[in-house]
C-alpha cells in the first residue's frame, strides 16, 4: 500500500463527506479538511522522494504500486512517481488547497460545486500518479468532464458557449489520445510478448517507425489540445472568462499543464523517433502561440483574457522546450509548468477577488485600486512581476532554464526560434505593466470603489500559499530542478539514443 | 431436459399468470403486479444456476454456457423493465391490462430465448418472429392514441417485410445447401453469388431488427409512439438479442465468407454511427431522441462485430450488458416524469435538477455512460469497443467513430444541459417516485457503476465468448 | 590570505531591511524604518571602506604584481546544463570594489538626506523599503561572480527603479513613466539575456574569473564567423552592451532616463545619477578584456554610442527648463563620455589608460552629479517647483545649498583642481590618443557642459527674486550635512591616484597630467562658463535671440529631437494598432471561427438531414429495399469478381 | 404431377411473386392490400422452399416444415396486424396509409 493511493482515497472520501454533510458550511470545511490532508501528503511525498533519492534508490519509479485489473487486456492500476510527477503532484496539491479557499463564497449549490471541483482534482491526481496508459486515460477525462458542470453552472457570461466549446474541444482532443493509445498498445510488444498499456514496459520496446510516425500527431495534438498548442487554444480564452475563481485557477493552473505533461510523457516518450522527424511542425505552431499569445493579450481589455491569453503564451513555451528534446530545455519545460501552474492560479484568484469586488473584468472601468484594496493589489503586481520572469520568482528560473537549454540547439532554426521565443519576455513586461498601470495605479475612476474591502481571511490564505509557492521556487530553485532532472534521465536517454547528434 | 430451463419457466410463469389473470376480478388486476416481478426475480435468479450445456432436438436447439449468460442478460434487462414499468401500469387506463403487459413480455422474451440458443434457422425464425409479433401489441399498447397505434402499425409491417426480404435469403440458402442447420451449413458456405445475395438479404432482415441506416427509419416512430416501457424494451432487450443472435450466426454460419461481411459491416457501421448522431442532434422529444442514440450505439456495437475476434464477442457483449443498463437508466427517468407529468420533450426539462435532483442525477449519470465517460460503465465499452476494431487494424473506422464520439457527447451534453444548466420559470414539479421506480433506478445506477470497475464481468464473458479465429 | 567572506553581510543587510520593512513596516512608526535603512547603510558602507582596505593595502598582490580577483563567496544556485550552472556570490577585484564604495556612500548619503526629503509623505515606509531592495540589487549587480548572476541582479535593479520612479503612483505621468523606464530597459535586457546565451554557448561557461581569464579557454573560444563577416564573439558583445545600453541610457534607448525624474529627487540622485544608470558602463568595464581582445568591432561600436550619445545629450540639455531634466541629460552626456572612453581603451598597461579614465570618471561623476541631484532636490523641497522659470535669486536664502552646488558645477565643468577636471583630462587625453575627431568631440561637450550648468547655476542662484509662497528657508541637517559631505568628495575625490588602483589588467601603473591636453579642456570649460554668465548672470534676451538664431535645429533639441515621438508612434501606433488589434480579431474570427463553423456547419446538415423522415411508411420501405438494392448491386459487384 | 419443370421456373415464379409483393408494398395506400402484398412475399418464400425441397433435396423434408410454420406465422402476423387496423380504423376513419404520419422528423 503505497503513499501514492492516498491521492485517490482522500479526494473519494472528501466528496463522500460532502455528499454526507448537512449545510454549505461543513461541505466547506470538509473540502478544506479534505484538501489540506491532500496537500500535506503531497509535501510528504515531496520529502520522502528526495529521502529516497538521498539514500541511493536510483530506481526509474518510486513508490510503486502495480495491481493487474483486466486481465485478458492485461490493464493495470500501475502506479509510481519520478521527480517530474512529484513536482506536479505537489503543484496540484498547493493549487487545489488555494482554490477551495478562493471560492470560498460559492453561495448556489456548494456541495455539488465542491464535489465536482473534488472529482476533477482527483483525475488529475490520477493522472500523475498512474503508468499504466488506459488508466492515465480515465482520470484525464475524469479530469475533464467536470469542468462543463462547473463552467456550466456557476460560471458568468456566456457560460453555456464557453463549457460546451470547452469540453467538446477537449473532448475532440481526448479522442485522438485514444486512437494513439490504443495504436501504442497494439505496437507495444514488436518482438513478442504479451501486449501492454505498462508505460514504463514499453519504453524499453521500439515501436516501428512507421507507426510512431502514424500515431506521434494524434498523441500529440491531442495532447497539445489541453495544453493550449496554436491554434487550438481558443477554448482557453472563453472558457476561462466563463469559469468561476476556482474553476480558472485549477483549470489553467493544473488542468491545461495535464497537456503538457502527456505530451512529455506520453507522445514523446514513447514515440521518441517520431518525435524526431516530426517535432519540427509542433516547434513552429508551438514559438507562433509564444509570441502570438503574448501579443494576442495586448489588445484584450477583459482581465480573464488577457491572463487567458498569456497563459497561451506560457503554455506555448512549455510545448515549446519539450520539444527542443534536452535535458535542461525539458527541465524547464517542468519547472515553466509549475511555475505558471501557480502563478496563473494566483492571477484567477486575485482576478476573481477583484471582479467580487468590483464586480466588472475592464480594465478601462477600473483604477487606483491599490488605494482601496492594497493586499489585493500588491499581490497582483507580485503575481505580474512573477508572470514576466521576473528573478526572485518561479517564472524566471523556467524562462532562464529553457531559453538557455534551446539555446544547446546548434542549428539556425532552433536558434532563431529561440530568439523569437525569447523576445515574448518583453511583451509580456508590456502587458503586465499596461494592466499594473491601469488597473491598480492612477486615480480612482469610479468613486463606488471606494468604500469596498480589501481581502478577507480565506483569500488571504489562498494568495498567500501561492505567492509563497512561487517565491520558494523562485529563490531557492536548485531541489527541485535537480529533482526533476532525475525524473528526466530516462526520456533524455531515449531520446539521444533516437538521435545521437544531440547535445545533452 | 433442464437444458431448456429458460425457456420452460418463463412458459411456466406465463401460464401462472395467465391463469391468474383469469381468476382475478376486474377489481383486483393490480393484485398480479407483484407476482409477477417476484416470479420474474425468481426465474432470473435461478438462471444463475450452474448448467450443464447441451443440444436438443437433434440441434435445433442449442443450449451453451454462452447462450445461458445471453439468457441471463436479458432476464436482467426484463426485470428491470417490469420493476420500472410498474408507476405506469397503474395509471387509470392501464388497469384492465395490467396482466397483459406481462404475458406479452414474457412471450417475446420467450422467442427472443429460442432465439438466442437455436441451431437452425427454423429455430430462429420462429424465435425471431415470436420475440417481435408481441412488441407490436406492445406498441400499439394506448389504444385511445393514434401515435401508439400508428406506431404499431409501422413497426408491424416493417417486420413484416424485413422478415419476408430475410426468409427469401434463408430459403437461397437452403437452395445453395440444402440444410437449416447452422452446423451443416456452415462449411457449404462458399461465396457463391447466391449465397452472396442470401446473406444480404439475411443481413438487410437482421439490420432491422437491430435497426441499422439504411433500415432504421422505423425505429424513431415506433419509439416516440409507443410507451415509453415499450419503447426501453425496444431499445435494449430486442435490440441486445438480435445483435447476440447476429454475431452468434456470423461468427459460426457465415465464418468462410467473414472477409465479405466485413466488408459490409465496414461500410454500414460508418453510416449508422454518422447518421445516428446526426439526426439525433436536433432532437427535441426524448424518445426520439434516445431512438436515434440508440441506432448510434448499435453502430458503435459493429465496431465490435467486426473486430471478428473472441475480444471482439466478448466486447459486443458487455457493452451490449453496459448498454442494458445505461439506456434503462435514461428510459427509467423518462418514463417516471412522463408518467407523471406527459412531459417528453428536452426543454420542458429545463431546471429539473432544482426540482428533483435525484432523477436528473441518474438521468445525468445514464447519457454520461452513454457518451462513454469514465468511471461509468459505458467508458470501458466503448473503450474495448474500440480497441477490438483496432485490432483487426480498422484504425480509420476507430477514428470516424471517435469522432462520432464527441458528436454524441454533444446532444447528450444538451440534455445535461437542460437539467442542471437551464433555469425555467415552470420547470416539472417536484414528485416523489413510488418505491418501484426508485428500485429500478438503483438497479441501472449500480450496474452502470459497478460493472466498469468489477472486472470479473469482463473476463466473465471473455472466457465464454468465441471468436473466428 | 584574508577572509573576505563577511562580505556577503554587505547584501544581506539591505535584502533584510527591504523584507523586515516591508512586511512589518507598516506596524510602527514611519520614522523607525528611515532610522533603520539609513543605520543599515552606514554598516555596509562601513564595511565597504574596511573590505576596500583590506584589499588594496593589506591584501598581498598576485604574482606578476596586479590586484587578484578573488571569490569571497560561491555558492551554487541552479544547474543548467553539464557545463553551466548558475552561482550565487560575491567577487572581489578593483572595480567591484571602487562600485561597493560608491554605492554605499551614496546610497548613505541619499538614505540620510531623504529622512528629511521625505518626511511626512505617505508611503514613506514603502520609499525605504524599495530603497534597500534597491541597494540591496544593486550591490548584487557589482559583486557579481557570473554573468548571470549580473542578469538576475540586473533585473532587480530595474524593477526596483521601476518601483521607485512610479513611487508617486496616482500621478499618471509618474506611472507612465516608470513603464517606459522598464520596459525600454526590459528591451535592452533582451539583447543582454541574447549576448549570454551566445558567450556562455561558445565559451561553455558563464563565470567571469574563466571569461575574462585572457589565457583561459573562453577566450579562444566562439571566434567563428557568424553572421555579416562577425565573429561569433563579436555579436554576443554587441548584443549585451545592447542591455547595457539600455540601462545607462545610451541612445538610442536613453528616452526613459528623462521621465524617470518623475521619481522622487533622492531616487534619482542614487538610481538615475550615481549608480544604476552606470551599471552600463560597469558592464562594459567587466566584460572588457573580451571587448579590448576578442571584440575589437564591439568596442568601437561603444566608443562611437558613446560620443554620440555624450553629444547628442549635451544639446539637448542646453535647451531643457526643468532643473532635473538637465541633470538627467547631464548624466546622460557624462556616461556617454564614459562609454566613450571604454570604447577608445586597450587592454594592458597605459593602452588601458581610458578604461581606467572612465572608472575614475565614474567615480568622481558619482560624487558631484549625487550632490547636484540632492542639492536641485533641496531647491525644490524649498521653492516646490522644478522649473527654472520660478527659480532666481536663491543664493541669499539657501546659503549651504548654494555653495554646495557651484562646487559640484565647478567640478563637472572640469575646473582643476576639482574631482572633474582629473577625470576629464584623462578621459580626453585616451580619447586624443585613439582618434583625433572624436577628441574634439569631446572637447565641445565638456565646453556644453560647463555652459548649461552654469546656464543651471545662474538661472537658480542668480537673477532676481520670484515671488515665492513662502521664503524659501534652508532644509533640516539631515538634508545639508549629505550635501556638505558629497561636496567633500566633489573636491577631493579627484587626488586619489586612481590608476595605481584600478586598471585594465588590474596592473598599477602611473597616470600623470599632460598639459597639452589639460589646459585646451580647461580653456574650453572656462569658455563655456564665460558664456554661460554672458548669457544668464542678469536678465538678458540673448538667449531667446540666439535660440531664434539657430532655428529648427534648437527647435528640434527643445524637443528632444522628436525620439520619443518616433518611439510613441512605433509602439501605440504600430504595435498596438497594427499588430495586437489585427492578432485579436484574427484570434476571434479565423481560428476561433473555425471551430465554430465546424460545429455550425454539422448542425446545419442535422437540421436537413431530418427531413429525409416523413413519417411516410412506405417511404421508410422504400428506403430499407433500396438499401437491400444497392447492397447486392454493390457487393455482388465487388465479389463476384 | 410435376415431372419435367425445372426448378427455374418455380424459382422464376417466387421471384416475381417477391417483387410483385415488394411493389405493392410500396404502392398501395390501403393497410390491407399491403398486408396482403406481404402475404405474396412471405408465399413466394414458400414455393421457393418447397421447390427446393421437391427438386433439390427430396430426401429431408425441411423445406415443407419450414413453409408450413412460416405459413402459420404469417397467420398470426397478420391476426395482430389486422387487429393494430382495426384499432386505426376505429381512430381515424380510414385506412389510408398515407394518413399515418403523425409522427415524423
Amino acid at each position: 500500500m503505497s503513499i501514492l493511493t492516498l491521492f485517490i482515497i482522500i479526494p473519494v472520501l472528501t466528496v463522500i463527506g460532502i455528499l454526507l454533510s448537512k449545510n454549505h458550511m461543513q461541505v466547506k470545511w470538509v473540502a478544506v479538511v479534505g484538501m489540506s490532508l491532500q496537500l500535506l501528503s503531497a509535501i510528504s511525498l515531496i520529502f520522502l522522494y528526495l529521502a529516497q533519492r538521498k539514500a541511493g534508490n536510483m530506481a526509474e519509479v518510486l513508490f510503486v504500486q502495480d495491481y493487474v485489473w483486466y486481465q485478458t487486456l492485461n490493464i493495470h492500476f500501475y502506479v509510481g512517481v519520478d521527480g517530474v510527477s512529484v513536482a506536479m503532484i505537489g503543484l496540484t496539491a498547493l493549487v487545489v488547497f488555494a482554490g477551495i479557499f478562493a471560492s470560498w463564497d460559492i453561495v448556489d449549490l456548494p456541495r455539488e460545486f465542491f464535489t465536482s471541483l473534488i472529482l476533477l482534482a482527483t483525475g488529475v491526481f490520477g493522472f500523475f500518479i498512474c503508468l499504466d496508459l488506459f488508466t492515465m486515460f480515465l482520470f484525464y477525462e475524469l479530469a475533464v468532464i467536470p469542468m462543463y458542470l462547473l463552467i456550466g453552472i456557476w460560471g458568468s457570461g456566456p457560460r453555456h458557449y464557453s463549457a460546451m466549446k470547452l469540453t467538446l474541444m477537449l473532448m475532440g482532443g481526448s479522442a485522438f489520445i485514444l486512437l494513439g493509445i490504443i495504436g501504442i498498445y497494439f505496437n507495444s510488444a514488436p518482438n513478442g510478448g504479451p501486449l501492454t498499456f505498462d508505460l514504463i514496459r514499453i519504453s524499453k520496446e521500439h515501436i516501428p517507425l512507421n507507426v510512431q510516425l502514424f500515431l506521434f500527431p494524434f498523441l500529440f495534438v491531442g495532447f497539445g489540445v489541453l495544453g493550449a498548442m496554436f491554434p487550438f487554444h481558443t477554448w482557453s480564452p472563453d472558457g476561462h472568462a466563463s469559469a468561476p475563481t476556482a474553476v480558472s485557477m485549477l483549470h489553467a493552473g493544473v488542468l491545461m499543464k495535464l497537456g503538457g505533461y502527456g505530451c512529455y510523457r506520453v507522445a514523446v516518450f514513447l514515440l521518441p523517433d517520431a518525435a524526431h522527424q516530426l517535432g519540427w511542425i509542433f516547434l513552429i505552431l508551438a514559438t507562433i502561440g509564444v509570441i502570438y499569445g503574448a501579443l494576442g493579450a495586448i489588445w484584450q481589455k477583459d482581465l480573464k483574457y488577457i491572463n487567458a491569453y498569456s497563459s497561451v503564451s506560457h503554455c506555448a513555451l512549455v510545448l515549446f522546450a519539450i520539444l527542443m528534446f534536452n535535458q535542461t530545455a525539458m527541465n524547464g519545460a517542468i519547472m515553466q509548468m509549475i511555475s505558471h501552474g501557480i502563478m496563473t492560479a494566483l492571477f484567477f484568484a486575485l482576478i476573481g477577488m477583484i471582479y467580487g469586488r468590483t464586480h466588472t473584468r475592464f480594465i478601462n472601468e477600473m483604477g487606483g485600486l491599490m488605494k482601496v484594496m492594497p493586499f489585493l493589489a500588491v499581490a497582483y503586481v507580485i503575481a505580474g512581476l512573477a508572470s514576466l520572469g521576473l528573478p526572485g520568482f518561479s517564472g524566471f528560473v523556467a524562462e532562464m532554464t529553457i531559453f538557455v537549454g534551446a539555446f544547446q540547439n546548434v542549428d539556425t532554426f532552433h536558434r532563431v526560434a529561440t530568439i523569437i521565443a525569447a523576445s515574448s519576455i518583453v511583451v509580456t513586461a508590456v502587458y503586465v505593466l499596461r494592466v499594473v498601470g491601469i488597473l491598480l495605479l492612477g486615480k480612482i475612476k469610479n468613486e463606488h470603489f471606494e468604500v469596498l474591502p480589501d481581502a478577507r481571511w480565506y483569500d488571504k490564505i489562498s494568495v498567500v500559499a501561492l505567492i509563497f509557492g512561487i517565491t520558494l521556487i523562485g529563490v531557492a530553485p536548485l531541489w527541485l530542478s535537480d529533482m526533476i532532472s532525475q525524473g528526466l534521465g530516462p526520456i533524455v536517454h531515449r531520446l539521444i539514443a533516437a538521435a545521437p547528434l544531440l547535445i545533452k | 431436459m433442464l437444458i431448456m430451463r429458460h425457456e420452460l419457466l418463463l412458459i411456466v410463469i406465463t401460464v401462472i399468470l395467465l391463469i391468474v389473470e383469469i381468476f382475478l376480478p376486474d377489481s383486483q388486476k393490480r393484485k398480479i403486479i407483484l407476482p409477477a416481478i417476484l416470479l420474474m426475480t425468481c426465474v432470473t435468479v435461478v438462471g444463475f444456476l450452474p448448467e450443464t450445456p447441451g443440444i436438443l432436438f437433434g440441434g435445433m436447439y442449442q443450449s451453451t454456457q454462452l447462450s445461458m449468460m445471453l439468457k441471463n442478460i436479458l432476464n436482467i434487462g426484463v426485470l428491470i423493465i417490469f420493476i420500472q414499468s410498474v408507476d405506469w401500469l397503474k395509471q387509470e387506463q392501464n388497469k384492465q391490462k395490467i396482466s397483459e403487459f406481462f404475458l406479452l413480455m414474457l412471450s417475446t422474451l420467450i422467442g427472443m430465448n429460442y432465439m438466442i440458443s437455436a441451431g437452425d434457422f427454423l429455430m430462429f425464425y420462429i424465435g425471431l418472429e415470436l420475440a417481435t409479433i408481441p412488441v407490436a401489441a406492445l406498441a400499439a399498447w394506448e389504444r385511445m392514441k393514434e401515435k401508439s397505434a400508428e406506431a404499431g402499425v409501422k413497426l408491424i409491417f416493417i417486420s413484416a417485410l424485413s422478415s419476408g426480404i430475410l426468409l427469401y435469403g434463408l430459403s437461397m440458402i437452403y437452395g445453395t445447401t440444402g440444410t437449416m442447420y447452422f452446423a451443416d451449413i456452415a462449411p457449404l458456405i462458399t461465396g457463391a453469388p447466391l449465397q452472396v445475395l442470401a446473406f444480404i438479404f439475411f443481413f438487410a432482415g437482421m439490420a432491422f431488427k437491430i435497426s441499422l441506416v439504411p433500415f432504421h427509419l422505423w425505429t424513431a416512430d415506433v419509439y416516440e409512439g409507443a410507451p415509453v416501457n415499450v419503447t426501453s424494451y425496444l431499445s435494449v432487450i430486442s435490440k441486445g438479442a438480435a445483435v447476440f443472435i447476429f454475431t452468434i450466426i456470423l461468427y459460426t454460419v457465415f465464418a468462410k465468407i467473414a472477409v465479405m461481411w466485413s466488408e459490409v459491416l465496414y461500410v454500414i457501421t460508418i453510416l449508422t454511427i454518422t447518421i445516428g448522431n446526426l439526426f439525433a442532434m436536433r432532437q427535441q422529444n426524448l424518445k426520439r431522441f434516445l431512438a436515434f442514440s440508440s441506432i448510434a450505439q448499435a453502430g458503435f456495437i459493429l465496431l465490435g462485430i467486426i473486430g471478428q475476434s473472441q475480444l471482439g464477442m466478448t466486447t459486443v457483449i458487455y457493452f451490449a450488458l453496459v448498454y442494458i443498463f445505461s439506456n434503462l437508466g435514461a428510459f427509467g427517468v423518462v418514463g417516471i416524469i412522463s408518467n407523471r407529468t406527459g412531459k417528453e420533450n428536452i426543454n420542458d426539462y429545463d431546471g429539473l435538477y432544482r426540482t428533483n435532483p435525484n432523477l436528473s442525477l441518474v438521468m445525468m449519470l445514464a447519457l454520461f455512460s452513454l457518451a462513454g465517460i469514465p468511471p461509468l460503465a459505458g467508458f470501458f465499452g466503448k473503450f474495448f469497443l474500440f480497441t477490438a476494431a483496432a485490432k483487426q487494424g480498422y484504425y480509420i473506422l476507430v477514428l470516424i467513430a471517435l469522432v462520432n464520439t464527441i458528436i454524441s457527447l454533444y446532444y447528450y451534453l444538451l440534455v445535461i444541459k437542460a437539467m442542471l444548466l437551464n433555469n425555467s420559470d415552470q420547470p416539472i414539479a417536484a414528485f416523489k417516485s413510488d418505491g418501484y421506480t426508485r428500485l429500478g433506478l438503483l438497479l441501472c445506477v449500480a450496474g452502470m457503476v459497478i460493472i466498469g470497475f468489477a472486472s470479473s464481468v469482463y473476463e466473465m464473458v471473455y472466457h465464454l465468448s468465441y471468436g473466428l479465429f | 590570505m584574508i577572509d573576505f567572506s563577511y562580505t556577503i553581510w554587505i547584501l544581506l543587510i539591505p535584502l533584510f531591511m527591504f523584507v523586515v520593512v516591508g512586511l512589518f513596516g507598516n506596524r510602527f512608526k514611519p520614522i523607525v524604518s528611515g532610522i533603520a535603512g539609513t543605520s543599515g547603510l552606514f554598516v555596509m558602507w562601513v564595511l565597504s571602506l574596511v573590505t576596500a582596505y583590506k584589499y588594496f593595502f593589506v591584501l598581498e598582490k598576485a604574482a606578476d604584481g596586479s590586484f587578484q580577483k578573488l571569490l569571497a563567496v560561491n555558492i551554487r544556485w541552479l544547474n543548467l546544463t553539464d557545463k553551466l550552472h548558475i552561482d550565487m556570490g560575491v567577487l572581489l577585484d578593483p572595480i567591484s570594489i571602487m562600485m561597493l564604495i560608491v554605492i554605499t556612500t551614496v546610497s548613505f548619503m541619499v538614505h540620510l538626506y531623504s529622512i528629511g526629503y521625505m518626511d511626512g509623505e505617505k508611503g514613506f515606509m514603502r520609499f525605504f523599503a524599495t530603497l534597500s531592495l534597491f541597494s540591496f540589487s544593486m550591490l548584487g549587480l557589482v559583486v557579481a561572480t557570473n554573468i548571470f548572476q549580473m542578469y538576475i541582479f540586473w533585473e532587480l535593479v530595474g524593477v526596483s527603479s521601476y518601483l521607485l520612479i512610479g513611487f508617486y503612483y496616482t500621478k499618471d505621468s509618474a506611472v507612465s513613466a516608470s513603464k517606459k523606464a522598464f520596459i525600454v530597459t526590459r528591451f535592452a535586457d533582451l539583447g543582454f539575456l541574447i549576448g549570454i546565451l551566445m558567450l556562455s554557448f561558445s565559451a561553455g561557461t558563464f563565470d567571469f574569473l574563466s571569461l575574462t581569464d585572457i589565457h583561459g579557454p573562453a577566450m579562444s573560444s566562439g571566434s567563428g564567423v557568424m553572421f555579416l563577416g562577425l565573429s561569433t564573439m563579436t555579436w554576443s558583445m554587441i548584443f549585451i552592451f545592447m542591455g547595457g545600453a539600455g540601462k545607462s541610457a545610451m541612445f538610442p534607448l536613453h528616452i526613459w532616463l528623462p521621465d524617470a525624474m518623475e521619481g522622487p529627487t533622492p531616487v534619482s540622485a542614487l538610481i538615475h545619477a550615481a549608480t544604476m544608470v552606470v551599471a552600463g558602463v560597469y558592464l562594459v568595464a567587466r566584460l572588457f578584456p573580451i571587448y579590448a581582445l576578442k571584440a575589437p568591432v564591439a568596442l568601437d561600436v561603444v566608443m562611437y554610442v558613446g560620443a554620440f550619445s555624450s553629444i547628442f545629450a549635451a544639446v539637448i540639455a542646453c535647451t531643457q527648463f526643468d532643473i532635473k531634466r538637465v541633470l538627467a541629460y547631464s548624466t546622460m552626456s557624462q556616461i556617454g563620455m564614459m562609454m566613450f572612453a571604454l570604447g577608445v581603451s586597450g587592454y594592458g598597461g597605459h593602452e588601458g589608460l581610458g578604461y581606467m579614465a572612465s572608472m575614475f570618471h565614474l567615480f568622481t561623476h558619482a560624487f558631484f552629479k549625487a550632490l547636484l541631484f540632492l542639492a536641485a532636490g533641496a531647491i525644490i523641497h524649498a521653492v516646490h517647483s522644478n522649473v527654472m522659470n520660478d527659480m532666481g535669486g536663491l543664493r541669499k536664502h539657501l546659503p549651504i545649498t548654494h555653495a554646495t552646488f557651484l562646487i559640484a558645477c565647478l567640478a563637472i565643468a572640469g575646473i582643476p583642481p576639482l574631482a572633474g577636471f582629473f577625470s576629464k583630462d584623462e578621459i580626453l587625453a585616451a580619447g586624443h590618443e585613439k582618434s583625433l575627431m572624436l577628441y574634439w568631440v569631446e572637447m565641445i561637450v565638456s565646453g556644453l557642459t560647463a555652459f548649461y550648468m552654469f546656464r543651471l547655476y545662474y538661472s537658480i542662484f542668480w537673477g532676481k527674486d520670484q515671488h515665492y509662497h513662502h521664503t524659501p528657508h534652508e532644509a533640516s541637517w539631515t538634508m545639508t550635512v549629505p550635501l556638505m559631505f558629497l561636496a567633500v568628495g566633489a573636491l577631493l575625490a579627484g587626488l586619489i591616484p586612481f590608476s595605481m588602483f584600478v586598471s585594465s589588467d588590474r596592473m598599477p601603473f602611473m597616470s600623470h597630467i599632460e598639459l597639452g591636453i589639460a589646459i585646451p579642456a580647461v580653456l574650453v570649460g572656462l569658455f563655456g562658463i564665460i558664456l554661460a554668465t554672458i548669457f544668464y548672470r542678469k536678465e538678458t534676451t540673448i538667449p531667446d535671440q540666439v535660440f531664434n538664431a539657430l532655428g529648427g535645429f534648437s527647435r528640434a533639441a527643445y524637443r528632444k529631437f522628436y525620439i520619443d515621438e518616433v518611439y510613441l508612434f512605433i509602439t501605440k501606433k504600430i504595435i498596438f494598432n497594427y499588430v495586437s488589434r489585427p492578432i485579436a480579431w484574427f484570434d476571434r474570427h479565423v481560428v476561433d471561427g473555425a471551430m465554430n463553423g465546424v460545429a455550425y456547419v454539422t448542425n446545419e446538415t442535422s437540421e436537413r438531414m431530418k427531413r429525409f423522415q416523413s413519417g411516410q411508411l412506405q417511404q421508410y420501405a422504400l428506403v430499407l429495399v433500396s438499401g437491400v438494392v444497392l447492397l447486392t448491386l454493390l457487393f455482388t459487384y465487388l465479389w463476384t469478381n | 404431377m410435376f415431372e419435367g419443370v425445372p426448378l427455374q421456373w418455380f424459382l422464376i415464379t417466387g421471384t416475381i411473386m417477391f417483387f410483385v409483393g415488394i411493389y405493392g408494398f410500396l404502392v398501395r395506400k390501403n393497410l390491407i392490400t399491403i398486408l396482403m402484398s406481404t402475404e405474396l412475399i412471405l408465399n413466394s418464400v414458400n414455393i421457393n422452399f418447397v421447390a427446393f425441397n421437391k427438386i433439390l433435396y427430396p430426401t429431408h423434408l425441411e423445406g415443407m416444415f419450414f413453409a408450413v410454420f412460416i405459413i402459420a406465422v404469417a397467420a398470426a402476423e397478420a391476426s395482430v396486424a389486422i387487429a393494430i387496423i382495426i384499432n386505426i380504423y376505429r381512430r381515424l376513419i380510414n385506412i389510408d396509409v398515407e394518413k399515418m404520419n403523425e409522427m415524423k422528423y
